[in-house]
């Protein structure tokens, strides 16, 4: 199989994402790590985590369905996204995505097309876990369906 | 016909529920279910304002008709990644 | 300091290249690895591994200004930027590039743009290895200087 | 004076050295320079052509004036990534 598509509660490992998405084929990998960036609220507190919660076979099917869709936009050798669930400390990954092909434009464009695209359909939501103990669920994208 | 409606995120936190099984007429539209569901649960108004649906794990339009055992899902705005 | 530069005899790690470009200011890491290629020469023969030489004094010191640049282009957390020398087996990575930003269409930008001019400038060069023991120097980017 | 040549990869293997120590008259250029050495390797004749030089570290026009102890590369197409 040369995707690697998961959920998961556990910190995520570059390293293994990397390995998955090597292949003598490829003439380059990109890989994309989306990151909690620390901030402070309006109210000047700091975030301590992001806590992540998925509709999980929903999420997981759309994710599937994601590398799919990259497979008919751009010549891919493997593919690897992993999405966390649970506490996403400062620093840490929420989601590696990598994308191996023969040459290097379509690597950048296909990670780049898989991550804005999760962002704006994928059934994942997050909330900011403040210093204060008080949480806020992020804004997000309103999923638009034609009636 | 019995459904299952599944609640999500900020959905999920103001209901205090993340399940909730319906009684509904067969042939009723998910925005008949939409509409039991704020009986029970008339704090959700704002928020499924601005939620979509996925009937068995796809999105689908509020005119969708719903089958017996059939999974309702409510996605508030989504901010994965 | 928030560059890590470095033309290397040995095997690139990416799980340390990571762990560097690794913020609590960043919501976004891109990594691009350019690994080689299986291929076939017009007689048939399979490619072994490619031969990397390079000018150390410049390369590095091209590679640090190729930092400052894209510097000035896109507000940047950290860079990494490790180039291979010596011989690189088939699905290795002869460059490692790695870029964390606060917001993720830098970092794909930027590391794209990166590995992009390295490839036109940087005193680098590669020669193929084929399994009958031959080799050949690759055409590589004539370097324009106005005269 | 004495300037210091440095040749890397198909310019290295054709003339078999890495470093050739040239003595030039003072305010010789860049062009004076490679003219001498295709007198020691003709072989490199095509591929000076195709080439580029850095004087000390940084791309240089072949109009450049050389001073004592200068380190001229020969820069053949590069291909590093």
């Amino acid at each position: 199989m040369n995707d690697w598509i998961e959920l998961s509660a556990s910190p995520l490992s570059t390293a293994a994402a990397v390995e998955f998405a090597t292949d003598p084929a490829a003439g380059g990998i990109d890989l994309f790590l989306g990151t909690t960036r620390q901030e402070k609220n309006g109210e000047g507190k700091s975030l301590l985590a992001l806590d992540y919660e998925a509709y999980p076979e929903m999420a997981v099917s759309q994710m599937r369905e994601l590398a799919a869709r990259a497979r008919t936009q751009w010549a891919i050798l493997k593919i690897v996204l992993l999405h966390r669930t649970g506490r996403v400390g400062l620093g840490e990954p929420s989601v590696i995505i990598a994308v191996s092909t023969a040459h290097r434009a379509a690597s950048f464009e296909a990670c780049r097309w898989i991550i804005d695209t999760l962002k704006t359909e994928v059934a994942v939501w997050k909330k900011e876990v403040w210093a204060d103990g008080t949480t806020s669920w992020v804004a997000g994208h309103t999923i638009e369906i034609p009636s | 016909m019995q459904v299952t409606i599944k609640l999500f995120a900020i959905l999920r936190e103001k209901a205090g529920v993340s399940t909730v099984s319906l009684d509904l007429p067969d042939g009723s539209t998910v925005t008949a279910a939409l509409e039991k569901i704020l009986v029970f649960h008339p704090v959700l108004n704002q928020s499924l304002a601005k939620s979509a649906c996925a009937l068995n794990q796809a999105y689908c339009p509020r005119s969708a008709v719903l089958k017996d055992r059939d999974e309702l899902a409510l996605i508030p705005p989504v901010s994965g990644g």
